[in-house]
């Protein structure tokens, strides 16, 4: 049991934050808020990539003159996916901020029910 | 594996933070939180030995952060009427 | 073009003729309006021609047979020439061509608008019809059936009121519903058997369990029977009777009823085949309702004081004929029910072209009002007692040939009982009918009648509706007339209990 | 340049997508003219790849010459093939459409609009033939936010429901990724091919469940299956008119197409828990189908309905997927490419409406046929095609998933898709009659009676026109499509 | 409401518990024999020295194995830029209706800035240095230390940030709105054109080695790496300075 609980407590908590994504956004009333939350849950996932990556007993995944063969090295694979994924996060940020502003210039609130009710007015 | 630990508790801190980013209650207050979710974000990419993607996290929080300030300035300014 | 290309290609002509001139219509319709009319006639002549030319070779027990290309994976399109198809292509062919000259005639007297849209449907009706009629697989009626839906469906809301768009909707329900129906029955066939091409005699038999093919035949039954207007799905009818006059008779004379008719005849005759049907026992309760249909549609006529109305539930009572004639599974049965499905086309055809031109001339459209007509309009009501007394069932009028055929039919199958059903129709449809006609030439004339004065109906709508009525007694007298409608009604029925002798018979 | 074809399919457009700033400064009208160029050439490569891919087999282009499992190839198979010309034709379409739309906008804004709308094709091809899961994830994220851009450009109502879009549509494709992710992790391989052979030996393990349930809500939410379609209605009401035609037509189809690719061929649909997901997905589809179609119904503007609508046929892709079987396949597949010309047709004469009267509410729809007859009558055929009216595409599609159905004896879905025609058949006619039989207001009659002008201008009447025959050509001809691409697409080889 | 927002909780506490038993089945982290440590990442560690040219295996899988991926990814970057700007574009008047601005001048509003004499002397010191070291970043990526073309386009671009605040948009080093947004196109377009070279060449895209110079593979790939990684930064730099732009431009007519 002891082994399971170190092998996989990292995997929970980073899943934790994952669903903190989602509970956010539902939940959270403010609009930049649950733009943070979706942002948290993108972190989220790129900690599940890089956690998939490591290797006991490997270095960054950088060419040491010395060091040969695969298993003295951390999988460089889902390093380079992450960076994707953060410049991903990045992108959908800057939009939704812009978003966001120009809801705010035009409606005054970020509120999502004040929003919503003179939305519809 | 003494890294696990160290990582957990780094993943725990990154939780505590983005909770708190959440649920403060002022808008400046969560960035500033989310700010320091991004800062345990580097931290932990660190442990996790990928310095690439620890340097872009560190440079895409504070782009983030700043975009962040300055859209609540601009929002601040706007909502006052 | 070869020239065999262009005779095995025949029916698919047919069909194509028509849409063409619908294509033609829309397109010049607008701008020159009496370009619509010489369209129509062109394409009526053009497929009456067609289909005639057809005759001999199905008459001398030949089939033409063409699959142009695959509708759906496994199936094509499929259409062939055989004798029960021939009768009802004959049929819409010939009354197409005195319809178009009617409608000219009905729509130049009350100048109605959209006239181009009008046409232009008429002849995609026709063009579905006769896939209808030449249809050799279970989509391919399928897909005529619908486009046959579609295409009635702005003749029936043709004036654009409230009342007709009510009307209108109330036939896309029961249509549209029944159509869906009949789809999942098709489909479950495709699945069973692979494919759904029709048999003399049918296909199914041993194809899936007793109740799997029962629920198969209600779906089938069903989708057609709304269009034959069987009693408890007929309600659409008497509704759609808001459209104007050669609508209403192309509805029930020539196309949509006589489709729904004509489908049942395929699917008892072509997909499960009377032996089949026998063992299932459902034919049994198709009968049934074909009878309740018969007797319930003639009381309710009776009550009907609007004209078309009253017409319209003796068309609901006649269509049950076929399907009674259909559901005896006897030979005489089914040729009596498809040589019915002629018989009342041509005399249901006379009486709505009466109606029309009564309508036209005098604005009248009550059975109340029309006290004295006879004296106004001679020749429209004698055609109009022609086809009165034709549906009653006097001899020497075609009417009474089918009757007399459903009746030896019901006999061979040992179910005398219809035989009182179709006297007992015979008395009620007198009852709702001779009263017109005894209204119309011995009672004193309506103050609005003689007022009128109006005289004949003119020139272009009485001579179809002469036409049709002197068809119908000639048909009467010499059934194989023309084209020769009552062999091919005998040679379906042979096909179809294929090998039972063929006995009676006038 | 002949063997360099799939490659073109997606890059011609980013290339012209990145210079159009850039062109815009100079010419809007050379701008016109390369956007063309470039929606032109991809779907010239697109058919060129799949008539490739039908005579010669699948076409497996290594991108830097890398092999499979270490770099990232394009495969064009028959049914990405097929999709790549699917999303190339209506994108040319819709673009030749837009340009009518964008004639008096400044240069910047028309340059970012070419831009944004190039990107979203390429972004869309990029999905549809590549052979990498990572990959189809960053193009996913391409085609989101053009998309979010497109939307978002068309007034303030469509800025708010472009963020919902964009929060619900990241969640969406986070989601994805992190079934990517455990994907990853039990096999280690990104490449499609590659997975499918390791993923056999692991299908019953609780990792694969848990990455298939993640890659399906998360394309479920980008393609708005059923409860997770409430970013849809107000994206596809308020956004511009310009771009909704592509948006509405193509996005969500694609999106299926990524579950059909994942379910049948990745996952496999017989093995370990994929019946019993395909299952749970096929209820959520058909109780989908019924609730969006009901919704349709109660709705007053004419895009607020289409876009119902879509969510209902969108359950259709799902019901076709849950059956899992060869007709179920084609149903869906051929569903896909019906309801995108459909939906691409409904959306263009809802713009055209707008364009011309600036209506978009259904009763002020009267006498439009009188008034813009062409458009009307392309609409009349994508109204038939949506009802199922049999010459039509939509029939068949029909056709081969109630066929599936019966075959797979689940007589609740044949019942449901039965169902869901005649609703759909109730909101079409609804329409129908406002726009044929009912007599418009006296004050607009006078209007329309006098302008002499065409009743759209050709850029965007011909589209129209193009699409609505299309409705009619895919319809007749579905046994050719059918028989030698579908089922050639099939997994297991057509029967 | 009060319905949906309980059936949403109710979905997000299900998923949650369906994640953490699902993660059991995921193979431990820390051990070396994970299929995703063995299957594809052996290749990349041990050959990409030689066929990449470049110490860093991330760069090396970055920029060569997955050179498509990063070229989709700085797609998006820009995409992002033009969608902020179309967006707060619209949001303006639409002043330049058609007629030409210079691009040097264009959105060139007033800004407030906060320079004051402590900031204005700091940035004075800190801006030169912020860019030496952006550049340093995507120069310094081939020799195995970590950095590229993402992180040198933001650390620029921050630098461009601390002059546009401080000295407001009238200064010197500061790129407008518009030109940022054209520079982020032609920087995606310079690595899309490394791409369409291989292209030309004969190769399948971004296939640096058919390069026709007079190198061993090993250099034509790392030349092919940094070609692309000049476009990112310039994409990235450019971009982030315009979505900044676009936020942070106060519009003149509000």
């Amino acid at each position: 049991m002891r082994e399971l609980f170190t092998e996989h407590l990292i995997y929970w908590l980073i899943l934790f934050l994952f669903m903190l994504g989602p509970y956010g956004m539902i939940f959270k009333k403010n609009l930049v808020k649950k733009l943070m939350s979706m942002n948290i849950m993108q972190v989220a996932v790129i900690l599940f990539f890089l956690a998939l990556g490591q290797k006991t007993g490997g270095t960054i995944p950088i060419n040491l003159p010395g060091l040969i063969g695969a298993e003295h090295y951390i999988n460089p694979l889902p390093h380079t996916l992450m960076l994707t994924a953060i410049v991903v996060s990045l992108a959908t940020l800057g939009v939704s901020l812009g978003l966001l502003l120009t809801v705010q210039k035009r409606y005054g609130t970020l509120e999502e029910d004040e929003l919503l009710r003179r939305m519809n007015q | 594996m003494p890294g696990a630990f160290f990582l957990g508790f780094l993943v725990f801190l990154m939780a505590v933070t983005g909770l708190s980013a959440l649920f403060a209650r002022d808008l400046l207050a969560s960035i500033i939180m989310f700010s320091a979710f991004s800062y345990f974000a580097v931290l932990t990419y660190l442990t996790m030995g990928a310095p690439d993607v620890a340097f872009t996290e560190a440079v895409v929080g504070v782009v983030s952060t700043t975009f962040f300030i300055v859209a609540l300035r601009r929002m601040k300014r706007g909502s006052s009427k | 073009m070869s020239m065999e290309f262009l005779l095995a290609y025949r029916p698919l002509w047919a069909i194509l003729i028509s849409l063409v001139a619908a294509a033609l219509i829309m397109l010049t319709g607008d701008k020159r309006p009496n370009l619509r009319e010489t369209w129509t006639i062109v394409a009526a002549v053009g497929k009456m021609l067609i289909v005639f030319s057809m005759l001999p070779l199905v008459l001398a027990g030949g089939v033409i047979e063409i699959e142009p290309f695959k509708i759906a994976r496994g199936v094509s399109l499929h259409l062939r020439a055989d004798a029960a198809g021939m009768v009802f292509a004959v049929l819409a062919s010939f009354l197409w061509v005195v319809t178009s000259f009617y409608s000219i005639g009905y729509m130049r007297k009350l100048q109605e608008e959209h006239q181009t849209g009008y046409f232009a449907c008429f002849a995609v009706c026709l063009s579905a019809t006769m896939g209808i009629a030449f249809a050799a697989n279970l989509l391919t009626f399928f897909v005529f059936y619908e486009i046959l839906t579609i295409a009635t469906y702005p003749l029936v809301v043709h004036h654009r009121d409230q009342e007709s768009i009510k009307a209108g909707r109330k036939y896309l329900a029961y249509t549209l519903i029944a159509g869906q129906l009949f789809l999942v029955g098709i489909l479950w066939v495709q699945f069973l058997v692979g494919h759904g091409d029709f048999q003399p005699g049918g296909f199914l038999a041993g194809k899936a369990s007793v109740g799997a093919l029962q629920t198969i035949f209600l779906l089938m039954t069903l989708g057609t029977a709304v269009k034959a207007g069987v009693m408890p799905v007929h309600g659409w009818l008497p509704s759609a009777m808001v459209a104007p006059t050669p609508v209403s008779a192309l509805l029930h004379a020539v196309a949509v009823v006589k489709a729904g008719a004509f489908g049942i005849v395929r699917i008892v005759g072509y997909v499960f085949g009377p032996q089949l049907l026998a063992q299932l026992g459902v034919a049994q309760i198709l009968a049934w309702f074909a009878a309740f249909t018969i007797i319930v549609s003639s009381l309710i006529a009776m009550a009907q004081d609007n004209l078309k109305k009253r017409l319209a539930f003796s068309t609901i009572g006649q269509l049950s004929y076929v399907v009674l004639g259909a559901a005896l599974l006897t030979p005489l049965g089914i040729m009596g029910g498809i040589f019915h499905i002629v018989a009342h086309a041509v005399m249901k055809i006379t009486l709505f072209f009466c109606a029309g031109a009564i309508f036209a001339t005098t604005q009248l459209t009550r059975v109340s009002e029309l006290n004295g007509i006879g004296r106004e309009m001679p020749y429209t009501m004698g055609a109009f007692t022609v086809g009165a007394v034709g549906i009653t069932g006097l001899p020497f009028i075609v009417g009474f040939i089918s009757k007399w055929n459903l009746a030896l039919g019901s006999l061979q199958g040992g179910q005398g009982v219809y035989v009182g059903v179709l006297l007992l129709s015979s008395l009620l449809s007198a009852a709702y009918f001779l009263p017109i006609v005894y209204a119309a030439f011995f009672k004193k004339s309506e103050p609005q009648v003689a007022k009128h004065h109006c005289g004949e109906a003119n020139k272009m709508m009485l001579i179809p509706l002469l036409i049709t009525a002197a068809v119908s007694i000639v048909l009467g007298v010499f059934p194989n007339a023309g084209g020769g409608l009552y062999d091919l009604a005998a040679m379906s029925a042979q096909s179809i209990v294929s090998g039972q002798f063929m006995v009676g018979g006038w | 340049m002949k063997e360099q074809l799939p490659a073109l399919i997606v890059i011609v457009p980013l290339l012209i997508a990145l210079l159009s700033p850039l062109v815009a400064y100079f010419s809007t009208r050379l701008l016109r003219g390369l956007g063309l160029t470039a929606a032109a050439v991809s779907f010239v490569s697109a058919v060129g790849a799949l008539g490739h891919a039908l005579t010669k087999g699948p076409w497996h282009y290594y991108f830097g010459n890398w092999a499979p499992p270490w770099g990232i190839e394009y495969v064009i198979d028959p049914l990405s093939g097929l999709m790549a010309v699917l999303v190339s034709f209506l994108s040319l379409v819709v673009l030749i459409y837009t340009d009518s739309f964008l004639r008096e906008e400044g240069w910047l804004k028309q340059g970012i609009h070419y831009a944004l709308y190039l990107l979203l094709t390429a972004g869309l091809l990029g999905m549809t033939v590549t052979g990498d899961v990572f990959n189809l994830y960053v193009f996913l994220e391409i085609s989101s936010l053009s998309a979010y851009g497109l939307i978002a450009s068309g007034g303030y109502k469509a800025t708010v429901s472009a963020f919902r879009y964009v929060l619900v549509g990241t969640v969406g494709a986070s989601f994805y990724l992190l079934g990517v992710g455990y994907l990853y992790a039990i096999t280690g391989s990104l490449n499609m091919a590659d997975l499918t052979v390791r993923l056999q030996p692991l299908l019953d393990s609780q990792a694969v469940l848990i990455a298939m349930v993640l890659i399906l809500v998360g394309m479920g939410i980008k393609m708005a299956l059923f409860p997770l379609h409430g970013w849809l209605p107000d994206a596809y009401t308020y956004s511009p008119p310009a771009a909704i035609p592509f948006i509405a037509g193509v996005m969500t189809k694609v999106m299926a197409y990524v579950l059909l690719r994942y379910f049948f061929f990745i996952f496999g649909v017989l093995n370990g828990f994929v019946p019993l997901v395909l299952e749970v997905v096929g209820w959520i589809a058909a109780l989908g189908i019924i609730l969006a179609s009901v919704m349709a119904i109660a709705q007053s503007d004419f895009r607020r309905m289409l876009a119902f609508s879509s969510v209902a046929q969108v359950g259709y892709i799902g019901l076709g997927l849950s059956l899992g079987n060869m007709f179920g396949f084609i149903g869906a597949v051929f569903h896909i490419i019906n309801h995108a010309i459909m939906k691409c047709c409904l959306f263009l004469v809802a713009g055209g409406v707008k364009w011309k009267t600036g209506e978009h509410l259904i009763e002020k729809y009267a006498e439009m046929s009188r008034r813009m007859p062409l458009t009307m009558g392309a609409f009349l055929l994508g109204a038939f095609s949506m009802v199922g009216i049999p010459p039509t595409a939509g029939f068949f599609s029909k056709w081969y998933l109630i066929l599936g159905a019966i075959e797979k004896d689940l007589w609740i879905y044949v019942v449901v898709i039965i169902l869901s025609s005649l609703l759909n058949a109730i909101y079409f006619f609804r329409v129908i009659e406002q726009a044929y039989l009912k007599k418009a207001p006296v004050a607009e009659r006078e209007k329309f009676v006098e302008d002499k002008k065409p009743e759209l201008p050709a850029t965007m009447l011909v589209p129209i026109v193009v699409l609505g025959a299309c409705i009619l050509v895919v319809g007749i001809l579905n046994e050719p499509l059918v028989s030698n691409i579908l089922l050639m697409a099939f997994p297991g080889g057509g029967l | 409401m009060k319905f949906v927002r309980a059936g949403a909780l109710l979905v997000v506490v299900v998923m949650t518990v369906v994640l953490f038993i699902g993660a059991g089945a995921l193979p431990a982290i820390y051990n070396p024999q994970s299929p995703a440590s063995t299957h594809v990442s052996d290749r990349y560690i041990e050959k990409s020295v030689e066929e990449t040219g470049s110490l860093n295996f991330v760069t090396a899988v970055l920029a060569d194995y997955r050179g498509y991926d990063t070229l989709g990814e700085t797609t998006v970057i820009f995409t992002a830029g033009l969608a902020a700007v179309v967006l707060l574009r619209s949001a303006q008047k639409a002043d330049s209706r058609g007629k030409k601005v210079p691009l040097a001048k264009a959105g060139k509003g007033m800004s407030e800035r906060f320079g004051t004499i402590v900031l204005n002397t700091a940035a004075r010191f800190v801006i030169p240095f912020v860019t030496l070291y952006g550049v340093y970043v995507l120069v310094g990526g081939g020799e195995g230390n970590p950095g590229g073309g993402f992180q040198s386009g933001a650390v620029l671009a921050i630098a461009i940030i601390i002059s546009r605040l401080v000295y407001g948009e009238g200064a010197a080093f500061n790129i407008s709105g518009d030109l940022a947004l054209i520079l982020a196109g032609i920087g995606t377009f310079i690595y899309a054109f490394v791409g369409v070279l291989t292209l030309l060449w004969g190769g399948n895209f971004l296939e640096y080695g058919i390069a026709p110079f007079l190198m061993s593979a090993a250099e034509k790939h790392s030349l092919g790496i940094s070609g692309i990684e000049i476009g990112v930064t310039l994409c990235v730099m450019a971009t982030i300075i315009a979505i900044f732009d676009a936020l942070a431009r106060k519009e003149e007519v509000s």
